[in-house]
């Protein structure tokens, strides 16, 4: 069992993940930055405890694979690491255990990738390889539609996290179907669900939080920022922003205009203006 | 001698040879993060001495990378 | 000319509302609390500096302007007293008076209501009376429409800050017409514009300062919330994050998806594949 | 005596009568927090003393109130 | 006053308009066609009965006025000449003075520009210009905004006809604000309201109509279509589905799913199912 | 094969539906109607060729079906029998046969509903009972979700329609993801695709037609308006001008507005103007 | 006799009784326009004369309905 | 001699000309559908004969055009 060294206290808004205690609901990804430099500052500006990473072929010269693990390490983050570019769930398969060896946790961010257009979860082999890695010991986090089905289905093999798509991943497109966020939340209450892929401002992770999900993932939008650092605090007040509003508990939206001042005693009403 | 596919590149080998010896002779023996596939099966570091390569066999050989 | 206390150091986002330094974004309104100390604590959760208040007809016996009076002086925030109710240009002008005298302030939030269906502002009796309370010295805060017209000649009059609504007052629709506050911002690139009325949930807010908005005004969805303090928490750091991703340079939203993590390397492909 | 609205409710004050002299006998001696306005023009305090109001004037006299 | 020569049985769908009776709800504007056929054809099948037309500046030798104006005369249809490009109302007044003597009609389509960025409408010289025109007896058509103080100000001044836009001129972008659409229909119930300008697709002006809207004016959406011929098709059966869904009370829309097909009776159920 | 009566000369925009040619697009269910009279007015005045229908349990004395069965008939339509209310393979495919038997066609509408709360199809299910539907010889016209991956494993089955949906069954919320609809489209351009479920306005069948789907397939939006006929009739005119647009080559949408009106020789410009 | 359930509800029937005969006592016999399956498998028409019921057999009997 | 402006072009005509004499002299005689302001006033028809142009006026002469 895992145990961030930062522990919260009681009180304040912490989550457990696969039984990991996390005061962050942020998930950040580490590619696609300017730099290491910037990389490092954006996580850390970010509040994130938890980052994305992913494992690639490498010549036997090549030293960027160990300088990149060390930059990682040094953050002392929860390491999350993804199957991306993964077809098959024998590929996700394989590359889960790569990673539980090389990363030496069971978490794994399991992509299986359905359609090259819109970089899609195939719900069927997503399916098929959550099982087989849940009898391997694994961790599984989803990467997965809103499809309401196929997260039951992921539920139901042992899937505490379900991280369904906002929009198609890189796109920004933030939330292209709330409607069927909110009918995951309301049917999936206990699931831990983060909405992966395609937010792309800061608004959209508000929005997000505000249906009650339990964090956000995310990687382009703030590595692709004008200003990484400064998105990635952006990003932290959002996520912020939107779970105080899922617990303050918002007002209804109303289809009438209703005086916001008292209308009780308004001056220079009299008799005759009747 | 036997032909193998390393990370989609083609490789020549010794008939019989074990996975950490292939390993040694590619230049990834002082290398810890790496990881290894053959024909996406994952083969675990306590097994690279006694898997013997076959030939034709594609292996992939990963490091960590920056990832979503 | 008036100087807050706490005055921020150059490099905090700071901003000048008619010569007053501010380092908060967010005005609130004071209405609709469930009780005065839910009010400031809530007001104090905000963070804000600019509080709203407003006059009403008093019998001589009632104590309770001057408690609430007394509350509100305590928070130490900036007073903008509104003309809530006025349906004239000329009630407007009497009322706007009777506020510099009494709360001893020479902003006004000027509201001519034009409509009791919506509430929406008058434009013509705004102008009307924005014209006569800058000639008596008064700095105005119109509570306007998106009208880009209408905001030109507030602005051509003097106004320096404009407050055009989001949705109805009350109804917390969030944004109705974000094409039309686009417009505002792009045209009166000089203006201090806030949105006020019609916000409802912290993305809202959030949505606003993205657009390059430089504040917000809002009452209804903290004072109605389930827990104010926690909502009025939510909407400061809605604002803030709205504001650092305006700064941060947003990655504009793209119609095709893209992986994040490198394709380079990817494993398990081989040339047979292709 | 003539026959003045304050606050919208009928009120018979002295003919010829100022306004710090009707806000007196009105109950509102007390009380500094409140600004008057008649027939919906604005009332300085400085300027109630020799302020005369005149039959069917109406007189608004307003406090402080929470506004959004 | 004006009788179209297709005089409407009762009991069909037709409607006044300063006492000419129409059958059509589809306004068609003339300009930006690939050839005068195309337009005349796209006319045709629009199945419009009123036209819109301009003025501009000629130079003597110049037959191309007389040739527009000969072939839009053989169209049969209304004219509803505009003021398009005057800034002031009394720009405004002039062109319309001038083409009462030309078209011989008393009809205006007013337009008064406040911006030539969104090209919307100036509440004030609108305001202006039509009390000038309706005292020289003409019936004002208001290009106006959706300010719903403003489109009562002119119903005040003698419009029967207000033409509230969707979008700005040209962009196609539908429309912008349905709630205040919604909100002019509901508090106007007496003016002849139609969407002009910022149509783009035909589900925009079914749309449009099926807020109640009395129809709908446009021409770069037909004009500028690759066959504007086929595009007036389509427009003028949208108006008439929205129409008749105006009419044929359409189902609110519901949170909940609900199946179409009975359930009572559903095969394969039995008491262990439960 | 089929061979509808009333047979399309060439130039028409008929379809081929599984060997079938039809010149409507519309198709429209047969429940929840107020009287099989308004039933068969609606059915009608849509203009429907194809119309769904269902099986149920009956008691013996029952006469009802018998008296459905022959209204039904009586319209001249092709049957398209659904399995609604089917939450697994097995009890969709013996639905399926029970349907082929009393009405005589190898057209279904597969549904293997997954969930009770939004109603959606099963993608697993449904994948499963297509495969031996189509072994038995079945033309499958499957409800499915709008995910492409699930939908490009129906049509590599042999499914040659699909009919993904708009929104939940039965709410009217329109096309809830027109994003995931386009995709469809772009990627499955052999594919026959209709909207089915979901639909409530006319201008939402208007709107996925213009997104060059092929058809429309609803119930409800007729069944439960007002008056069914009319909004029969609308929604034909609707999928008939989405239609016409999609074909007529609509303009894009533009941000910045652009007059309609040429602007060349427009009166009352001077050179001291500028 | 055996127990059988038709449409869910419980019937009594014959020992070997076969399909035909089962309609033809359930009163089914004028109507065309019904399908069958046993136990959620489909029962064609041609088979009814040699489809013996058992115990337990779970009977559908449907006729056409209108639907979505 | 006096200068105006037509349509925005600077023309040159007589003193105390009519608008009558001068639209012919700028060749609009044989057009109909033509109509005419002077200084953003509309000039109708009836009254060009006894209209006399003045130094500087800014004369707009429009036809028929497409318009939206």
């Amino acid at each position: 069992m895992k145990m961030l060294k930062d522990k919260q206290s009681a009180h304040q808004d912490t989550w457990r993940v696969y039984g990991t205690e996390l005061s962050s609901r942020l998930f950040i990804g580490t590619a696609m930055y300017p730099s290491p430099a910037v990389m490092q500052a954006a996580i850390k500006a970010s509040g994130a405890q938890v980052v994305t990473l992913s494992l690639r072929r490498q010549a036997p010269e090549s030293q960027s694979g160990d300088q990149f693990w060390q930059s990682i390490q040094s953050m002392g983050c929860e390491l999350l690491p993804n199957t991306a570019g993964c077809h098959t769930a024998k590929e996700a398969v394989a590359l889960a255990q790569m990673s539980r060896e090389i990363f030496q946790t069971d978490w794994i961010k399991l992509e299986v990738i359905g359609d090259d257009y819109n970089l899609q979860p195939d719900p069927f082999g997503l399916l098929d390889a959550t099982e087989q890695l849940i009898k391997l010991g694994f961790k599984v986090f989803p990467y997965c539609t809103d499809d309401l089905v196929l997260c039951q289905r992921l539920q139901d093999l042992g899937c505490e996290v379900l991280m369904p798509w906002g929009a198609p991943i890189g796109t920004g497109k933030g939330l292209m179907n709330p409607y069927a966020l909110e009918v995951l939340r309301a049917r999936l209450p206990e699931a831990k669900l983060l909405v992966d892929a395609g937010i792309g401002k800061p608004s959209d992770a508000c929005q997000a939080m505000e249906l009650g999900y339990d964090g956000i993932l995310l990687n382009t939008a703030i590595a692709q920022a004008l200003a990484p650092e400064t998105m990635a605090s952006a990003f932290a007040d959002a996520v912020s922003a939107g779970r105080k509003a899922f617990h303050g508990g918002m007002m209804p939206a109303r289809h009438l205009a209703k005086p916001s001042t008292p209308t009780l005693g308004t001056p220079f009403w009299h008799e005759q203006n009747q | 001698m036997i032909e193998v596919s390393v990370n989609n590149q083609n490789r020549t080998v010794a008939k019989a040879i074990n996975l950490t010896d292939a390993l040694l002779g590619w230049g990834y023996a002082e290398r810890t993060a790496v990881a290894v596939a053959i024909n996406q099966v994952f083969v675990a570091k306590s097994d690279y001495a006694h898997t013997i390569l076959n030939s034709g066999d594609e292996i992939d050989i990963v490091q960590p990378i920056s990832g979503g």
